[in-house]
């Protein structure tokens, strides 16, 4: 958990990033268990072509590499979607969008990042107006390495994310839910006065109906 | 009491599994056709429960919410109205009391309910896409429902049940008796379907711009799953007015495969067509064909 | 001396009593007079129908016809002089009460109003051509100088106008009157009735045309009808009322009943009469179209209606001829409320032009509604007298299966709805007109109900004939059978069958 | 006292508003009254005129409770009485003379209440009253014809008139009811009229007054002896002269339901929706088999119903808003929700989808039509009901949902009391009819239909519709949906997950982008637009008749102005052409071989 | 010349030439009805036609050789004399012809007071 008390920049984020990824498995019910089946067989895919990386989405859903056999399959709007992938580099006008995007989702939801780019910024790391690590800004389920990831990853990626979503393990959604104020201060830092409006996330802390 | 109960459940669930397995089948023929896996025959099933069973639903205020429940409640209503068997107490819902002309009616009441709830959303894409469905729907109709009255017409009665009872051999088929009311309804019922290639009102990935634009989560899934409905019941309706009915469960699952192979084989084959074309084409080639058969059949029989 | 109920005092009377005025003045009983005249001689003429439903009154003055002159009173002649006592009447009671224009008060109007009365009275009453000529004079100079009374250029403009054009048709009308005294020696009309068939043919057709083109011009028929607007523009709202309701009846009664009694061959009678109703019908209907002034419309609008009148009479069948005495009883009300609704408007506002109206019907809501209730008479729609005399006329042609005047007829109560309607429309338009507003403050005139009274007897009357046309129903088809019947009345002035 | 004068006011005009539903219940017997000559007027209710009486009754009432709302309006209500007078004159006359009497008396007295309101325009008003006129004088026209072929006035029929007069009769009265219907081309003054009256006398315009049409257009094949046959023979299974009315009929219906997508007024749209569903109306009666005529009434009855409902709601909402286009109205759901649903159920009505009675009316009406074998008409009509869909969701998306698009669409409340309770009344109506149709066929269509010689319908229950082709239940039908959507819903909440509503009205899925105010959120106005690329539609919406309507005015005006011309001021040129005339007419004699 | 006379004397003959002068009259009245311009040459005109009419009247009514109707010594019996009525007729139109001008004149001077003109013209150009 982030609290300002308690730590401090950097140390708390990787603090926050270990303590995600390493949560054991809770004890999980028969209905969790085939809850979590049927939803990592259909993954509806939000192909957001934010960058250069959108070149490899193609092949990835057409006949040569066919992800609708393994139930993903693209979505053309938020609402529907399940995975939002992050396809490259970030630009920060890029980023409100996402954000946007991201927060218009229905839960559960979750993010997959393409690339070095979206890791540390890739050959962009010193440019002015990208961002280097996503994580920051919104929680990143899987992460795609490479440059770019050739669809053979991503469909590793996407693999090793239904695992998880069969494991029924916390995912993104409920970090960027507990740690509302974090992102959104990091947000704030790179976006400014132009963040997204409130209205998408204020529930978050207000409790929902 | 318990019958009509019993039997409704029976026709519902009987829509619910056809519907998913039969879209199921034409994602994986169409994944052939363009040298794919495709997905499970079961994908449907997935994806659907999927929705259904989403943690979260975002409505845009309660007409939002209670037009996918009317399209639904209306997919219901449609199945129950449709007979599916001939000469069986089973699986007839509540259809002695309806008629043809109330089922086509029926057809259009969900969607009509649901425009309202896209409406309501306040995205204009949204309305965008049921501007284009009423407007496809106005060109289909005229067709569908000339050859519908064709139907009518040669058996002098509205009632599905009768018309049914009336083709009791191959060579009574309304298909074969008088293929041209067959012909006329053939595309606009594709593109009642929701069929390919007049398809460009609910493009499912493609297309932005369509009346499901807002819905996500369970709501979504209730549209699915209204959708696979409807789509069995039109099937029905058709197999039990051109295809003689069916007897039994096999006979009637048969027929209204080998009718979904028919409509399959055309979706895959045409590219889509925009609205205004498609307007266009139900109001020149089915409409024409359907006033041929005016003339065959009212002034030259 | 012994009172007897003789058509002679429906001339004498008012005449005495204008020729008497000094003595009026003194007395100060003017007003009272004018009202009290024309009311007796109504009271007078209902007095008689019961009378004259028996067989016409005829009073000889000296000798008897066919050498001297005689009145002759039959029903036709009866209802037009109740209508035209009861016209002044009215109009005498509007003024009475509140005219505020000086020049209508006193003793000039009095003594041309009166004799204006007995001119329409003896133009309706006289058996003889010549005698005719006399009342026409009469009832012309009363008309010029009532038009010129105001005394103000637009005033006297007209009243010259009215002059010379009045004096043309006064020659062509002597000059056929002196044809046919030359030609047959005789001058009572039932006397010449019998010897006009004697004369050739060709001067048959000149006295005719010459005849036509005299009376034409008195009673507004379409070629000869173009002064009309402007005098009716000119003279004041009241007086055109009594042009309207009074002297153009008496005109086209004396067309009509000269048409029928001379003229043998009732064919080519109705093919004239007809045709000229129908030309000034629409004619008229259709120049009214794009009047802006209110009293010119109404000028138009009275040419139309004269003109359908004409029509119905010129049929020359019994119940078109009925119900043309019906219209032409419910056109003089109309046309007095409309008149009167003009004047008591032109006490309020400087013009009656259509811009200057523009929501007047906001301002002034009796008053225009007066207006509206004129205009619905004026287009016969129920429930009003105007309906009923157009469905009488329109059912007598139905009756004889003659539908073109029908369609006529209906075309131009088309085109009439609209301009009335137009001017509806403008005096209620919402954007209350500031010139209305304006004048009102600056010429304010509180109006009492007794200025209303004449209206709203109108508006009464306009119902009651409406609902109940029966009520006047036998004097209509009395008046119409006497105006037909030719050799009746041959027969009751000289007591010998016509040949 | 003068305190309590407005309130007595309103008392009285809301009272005599009952007068149709006084004179429905007591009128018995016939009443005469002489005119002149051998005609009288002769006032009796026949069961025809009782149906229309009826609607009358309910529309009345209905229309005059919100109309009482506010300070008395004085003039207002007088013409308001005169006109349910003369419309009670006209259905109550058993000839033709008390019919043209309540004609021409409704026609002038809603014309007066018409420009009383401050849209009307010079063009509107005279349109709305030359129309009428011409139709009333047309009316007056057949009607001389019919009188002097029987020499009677009497509501009859032409027993012994040549075909000459019969088709004079037909035609001429044919024309005048099909304007006060409003066919095209002759329906100018109904967008004009129902656009620029009153906002609620536009609702006794559309609902009653227009009726009137239809009654005279079912009073027609009464006047010859075997009905519409009798004039042209047969054609097919139905008479012929019908066969030409019903395809007047419907391609009125199509091209006044392109027009309706094409407005942007929401009254404007209402007017041609109207002119639309009396086509319908007019097809049915060209049909004239009993199924179609029961077609025919039950339509113009929830016709009715649903014009004096959807009026009556837009008055309350341009009441409240001030607005009237659908560009600048928009998302009332959440603040008028009685409006919204009165305009539900309206629209339902008026595009007859089940389980509403407008579904039972289309429904005979299109089994009549393949009983006559006339698919071609039923094709037409087909077009023109589904292409309503367009115009009636327009009808509900522009107001109710969507964007709020004006500063008072932002703000408005729910219309006052006196205007939601007609609302309510009538939503009632509507579903209590649509739920039992044989309902209403017993009770109100089968009597008018024996009064017009044809065979009942009936109804083996008040819930079902029964035809020789089979029928429905609407009982059931309601039943069986009722239910289902209480298990959707009750299945839906009973599954896991939460329903979380939307923070804003932007927060829409907008490709990443977040909409804002003063983005053209609303598709009230386009909506349609695209239809034009359609041919046949595009060349719909291409072509009016304000073309033709306005040189006609300018021919007129402009022959007006010629003969103006010769009404010169100048007194020698009307001597001149005194003379002129003098010398002309020997000259024509002459020439004529003086044999005169 | 004596002939001449006799000839002229002829009742056909003087008629036609009576007819002759009055019709002659009357176009010239008519002439200056329509010609003229100055309101009193109109009145004079319209004068001039009346008199034209009672012209015609009295000499078509007469023929040469009546005396006048007047029943005085001698004179007991009605033969020979001119038919009485037109002179009668005549002398009423005359009485009214004058009425008429003398108010036509009054009211043109009247009017030329007012506006400074007696162009009929000017009538005509009176506006609304």
């Amino acid at each position: 958990m982030y609290h300002k008390s308690a730590c401090e920049g950097f140390q708390c984020e990787q603090q926050l990033l270990e303590s995600s990824l390493s949560q054991a498995d809770a004890g999980l019910g028969v209905v969790e268990r085939l809850v979590g089946w049927l939803r990592q067989r259909s993954l509806f895919v939000l192909a957001y072509g934010t960058g250069c990386g959108a070149i490899e989405m193609r092949p990835l859903m057409t006949s040569r590499f066919d992800a609708e056999r393994f139930g993903i399959i693209g979505a053309a709007t938020p609402r529907q979607a399940d995975v939002l992938v992050i396809s490259g580099y970030l630009a920060i006008k890029t980023l409100k969008r996402v954000i946007r995007s991201y927060e218009q989702m229905q839960e559960p939801k979750y993010v997959i990042a393409l690339g070095s780019c979206t890791i540390n910024g890739g050959m962009y790391w010193d440019s002015y107006n990208t961002i280097k690590c996503l994580d920051h800004y919104i929680p990143v389920d899987m992460y795609v390495n490479g440059c770019m990831p050739r669809p053979e990853s991503l469909i590793e990626g996407f693999s090793a994310l239904q695992a998880r979503i069969g494991r029924g393990e916390p995912s993104g959604y409920q970090r960027y839910r507990d740690n509302i104020d974090w992102y959104k201060a990091n947000q704030r830092r790179v976006l400014g006065d132009n963040m997204p409006p409130a209205y998408t996330y204020d529930w978050y802390s207000g409790g929902a109906v | 009491m318990l019958h009509i109960l019993l039997d409704s459940l029976a026709m519902i669930a009987l829509c619910y599994v056809m519907g998913f397995l039969f879209r199921g089948f034409y994602r994986q023929f169409n994944a052939r056709l363009q040298r794919r896996w495709g997905p499970s025959i079961w994908q449907n099933f997935y994806d659907n429960l999927k929705f259904l069973l989403k943690s979260e639903t975002l409505i845009h205020g309660p007409m939002f919410f209670f037009g996918p429940i009317i399209i639904a409640a209306g997919a219901i209503t449609t199945v129950l109205f449709i007979p599916f068997l001939k000469d069986s107490i089973w699986l007839q819902g509540v259809s002695a009391h309806g008629n043809l002309i109330l089922i086509i009616y029926l057809l259009v009441v969900g969607p009509l309910g649901n425009a309202l709830a896209v409406g309501s959303s306040g995205n204009p894409f949204g309305v965008m896409g049921v501007t284009r469905g009423l407007t496809r729907l106005m060109g289909l109709e005229v067709p569908f429902f000339l050859g519908l009255a064709l139907v009518m017409l040669q058996h002098e009665t509205a009632s599905v049940q009768a018309i049914m009872a009336a083709q009791d051999s191959i060579a009574h088929w309304n298909l074969i008796t008088n293929p041209l009311a067959f012909a006329v309804i053939l595309l606009p019922f594709i593109a009642s379907q929701n069929g390919s290639p007049f398809d460009v009102v609910g493009a499912p990935v493609e297309v932005y711009a369509g009346p499901r634009v807002e819905f996500g989560g369970r709501l979504l899934g209730v549209l699915m799953t209204q959708n696979m409905m409807m789509t069995v019941a039109k099937l029905v309706l058709m197999v039990d007015l051109f295809l003689g009915g069916a007897s039994n469960i096999f006979e009637l699952i048969a027929k209204a495969f080998a009718l979904f192979l028919l409509t399959t084989a055309i979706s895959a084959t045409f590219p889509r067509l925009k609205t205004e074309q498609t307007v266009d084409f139900f109001w020149t080639v089915p409409l024409g064909v359907a006033v041929l058969g005016v003339i065959l059949n009212v002034w030259l029989i | 001396m012994e009172f007897s109920a003789s058509p002679i005092w429906f001339i004498a009377l008012p005449m005495l009593a204008a020729f008497s005025s000094p003595l009026w003045v003194r007395w100060r009983v003017l007003d009272q007079l004018l009202l009290g005249i024309p009311l007796g001689l109504l009271l007078l003429a209902l007095g008689l129908f019961a009378t004259v439903q028996q067989a016409p009154l005829i009073e000889t003055i000296v000798i008897a016809p066919p050498l001297g002159i005689h009145l002759h009173l039959d029903s036709a002649a009866l209802l037009l002089v109740a209508l035209f006592c009861f016209a002044v009447t009215l109009v005498a009671a509007f003024l009475w009460h509140g005219a505020t224009e000086t020049h209508l008060r006193g003793r000039q109007p009095f003594v041309l109003i009166l004799l204006l009365l007995a001119g329409g009275n003896g133009l309706v009453l006289t058996g003889d051509l010549f005698n005719l000529y006399v009342f026409l004079e009469i009832a012309g100079i009363s008309a010029y100088v009532l038009t010129a009374v105001r005394d103000d250029r637009p005033a006297l403009a007209a009243g010259l106008k009215y002059l010379i054009i009045g004096s043309v048709a006064g020659v062509f009308f002597l000059l056929a009157v002196v044809l046919i005294y030359l030609q047959t020696g005789q001058l009572n009309m039932a006397a010449v009735a019998q010897a006009f068939a004697e004369i050739p043919p060709a001067m048959q057709g000149l006295i005719a045309v010459l005849a036509l083109i005299g009376l034409g011009i008195k009673s507004e028929l379409f070629p000869f009808n173009f002064w009309v607007p402007d005098v009716y523009r000119g003279s004041d709202p009241a007086i055109t009322a009594l042009f309207s309701g009074l002297l153009v009846k008496a005109f086209l009664f004396v067309l009509v009943h000269l048409a029928v009694l001379i003229w043998i061959d009732p064919e080519i009678a109705r093919i004239w009469l007809m045709t000229l109703g129908a030309l000034t019908l629409m004619v008229a209907e259709l120049a009214a179209l794009r009047q802006d002034e209110m009293r010119r419309m109404l000028a138009y609008s009275s040419l139309g209606q004269i003109g359908l009148i004409l029509l119905a009479f010129g049929f020359l069948h019994e119940s078109t001829a009925a119900g043309a005495f019906f219209h032409l009883i419910s056109h003089t009300l109309a046309k007095l409320l409309l008149f009167l609704v003009a004047a008591l408007l032109l006490r309020r506002v400087l013009s009656l032009h259509l811009d200057a109206l523009t929501g007047a019907g906001r301002v002034y809501p009796l008053t225009v509604g007066l207006f509206v209730v004129g205009a619905l008479c004026i287009l016969g729609l129920p429930p009003l007298s105007g309906f009923m005399s157009k469905l009488w006329i329109l059912q007598g042609f139905a009756a004889a299966q003659t539908f073109w005047p029908i369609a006529l007829i209906l075309v131009a109560a088309l085109i009439e709805a609209g301009y009335y309607f137009r001017w509806i429309r403008v005096l209620y338009a919402p954007a209350a007109a500031s010139a209305v507003t304006d004048s009102k403050t600056s010429k304010t005139a509180p109006e009492s109900w007794a200025t209303y009274a004449p209206l709203l007897l109108l508006v009464g009357l306009m119902l009651l004939l409406g609902i109940a046309p029966f009520v006047i129903e036998g004097a209509l088809v009395d008046a119409a059978r006497a105006l037909l019947d030719r050799d009746l009345l041959i027969q009751s002035v000289l007591g010998v069958a016509a040949q | 006292m003068t305190t309590n004068r407005p309130l007595l006011l309103k008392l009285l005009f809301l009272a005599v508003s009952l007068t149709p539903t006084l004179t429905l219940l007591t009128w018995d017997g016939a009443w005469v009254w002489p005119l002149f000559g051998e005609f009288e007027l002769l006032f009796q209710l026949e069961p025809l005129a009782a149906f229309f009486l009826l609607l009358l009754a309910l529309g009345a009432p209905l229309v005059a409770l919100p109309m009482a709302r506010g300070t008395p309006d004085v003039p207002t209500y007088a013409l308001f009485v005169l006109l349910l007078l003369g419309m009670q004159v006209l259905l109550l006359a058993g000839d033709f003379i008390g019919l043209f009497i309540g004609w021409e008396i409704m026609t002038w007295s809603s014309y007066l209440l018409l420009i009383r309101s401050t849209r009307a325009t010079l063009e509107g008003a005279q349109t709305y009253i030359l129309f009428n006129l011409a139709s009333a004088f047309l009316l007056l026209a057949g009607l001389l014809v019919f009188y002097s072929a029987t020499g009677d006035f009497q509501i009859a029929a032409l027993t012994e008139a040549s075909t000459a007069q019969r088709w004079a009769v037909f035609v001429l009265l044919g024309l005048a009811f099909l304007v006060k219907v409003g066919v095209l081309p002759l329906h100018r003054w109904i967008p004009l009229g129902y656009d620029q009256a009153p906002d609620l006398f536009s609702a006794v315009l559309a609902g009653l007054i227009s009726k009137m049409g239809v009654y005279g257009l079912l009073l027609l094949p009464t006047l010859f002896p075997d009905a519409l046959a009798g004039l042209a023979g047969r054609w097919l299974n139905g008479p012929t002269a019908g066969y030409g009315l019903a395809w007047i009929g419907a391609i009125t219906a199509i091209v006044a339901t392109f027009k309706a997508i094409s407005q942007q007024d929401i009254k404007r749209l209402l007017a041609y929706s109207s002119i639309a569903q009396l086509g319908y109306v007019l097809t049915a009666l060209g049909v004239g088999s009993s199924l179609a005529v029961g077609g025919a009434i039950l339509q113009t009855l929830v016709h009715t119903l649903v014009k004096l409902l959807l009026f009556i709601t837009f008055a309350g909402i341009i009441l409240q808003t001030g607005q009237r286009r659908f560009n600048d109205l928009g998302h009332l759901i959440d603040r008028m929700p009685v409006a919204f649903f009165a305009v539900l159920i309206g629209i339902i009505g008026l595009a007859g989808m089940p389980p509403l009675p407008g579904f039972a009316a289309k429904y005979l009406v299109f089994v009549g039509l393949i009983d006559a074998r006339w698919l071609l008409l039923l094709a037409a009509m087909m077009l023109s009901s589904t292409a309503a869909f367009i115009y009636c969701y327009r009808l509900i998306y522009g107001p109710f949902l969507g964007h709020a698009n004006s500063p008072e669409a932002r703000d408005a409340t729910e219309a006052p009391m006196s205007y939601l309770i007609p609302q309510i009344v009538l939503m009632g109506l509507l579903v209590l009819l649509g739920i039992f149709p044989g309902w209403a066929i017993e009770i109100i269509v089968d009597p008018v239909l024996t009064a017009l010689n044809l065979a009942p319908i009936g109804a083996p229950s008040w819930g079902e519709l029964a035809t020789p082709y089979g029928g429905y239940d609407g009982v059931i039908l309601m039943t069986v949906f009722g239910s289902a959507f209480v298990i959707v819903t009750a299945l839906f909440w009973l599954a896991r997950g939460q329903l979380r509503r939307a923070g804003s009205p932007y927060d829409l899925s907008f490709a990443g982008e977040v909409p804002t105010a003063d983005m053209p959120l609303h598709y009230g106005a386009g909506m349609g637009r695209e239809l034009r690329r359609i041919p046949l539609i595009g060349w719909i919406l291409a072509h009016t008749t304000t073309g033709i309507q306005a040189g006609l005015t300018r021919q007129t005006l402009a022959t007006a102005g010629l003969l103006g011309g010769l009404y010169r001021r100048d007194p020698q040129t009307w001597i001149l052409l005194a003379v002129l005339v003098l010398a002309s007419v020997p000259t024509l004699l002459l020439l004529n071989g003086g044999n005169s | 010349m004596l002939e001449l006379l006799d000839w002229l004397d002829r009742p056909s003959v003087l008629h036609g030439l009576h007819l002759v002068g009055s019709l002659t009259l009357f176009v010239i009245g008519l002439y200056g009805l329509l010609g003229k311009r100055h309101l009193l040459k109109i009145l004079m005109s319209l004068a001039l036609m009346e008199l034209a009419v009672n012209l015609l009247f009295i000499a078509l009514a007469t023929t040469s050789g009546e005396t006048a109707p007047i029943l005085s010594d001698g004179l007991t019996a009605f033969t020979g004399m001119a038919d009485p009525v037109p002179q009668a007729l005549i002398l009423t139109a005359i009485v009214i012809g004058m009425a008429v001008l003398a108010l036509g004149v009054s009211l043109a001077i009247r009017y030329h007071r007012l506006s400074a003109s007696a162009d009929i013209r000017a009538l005509a150009d009176a506006q609304d």
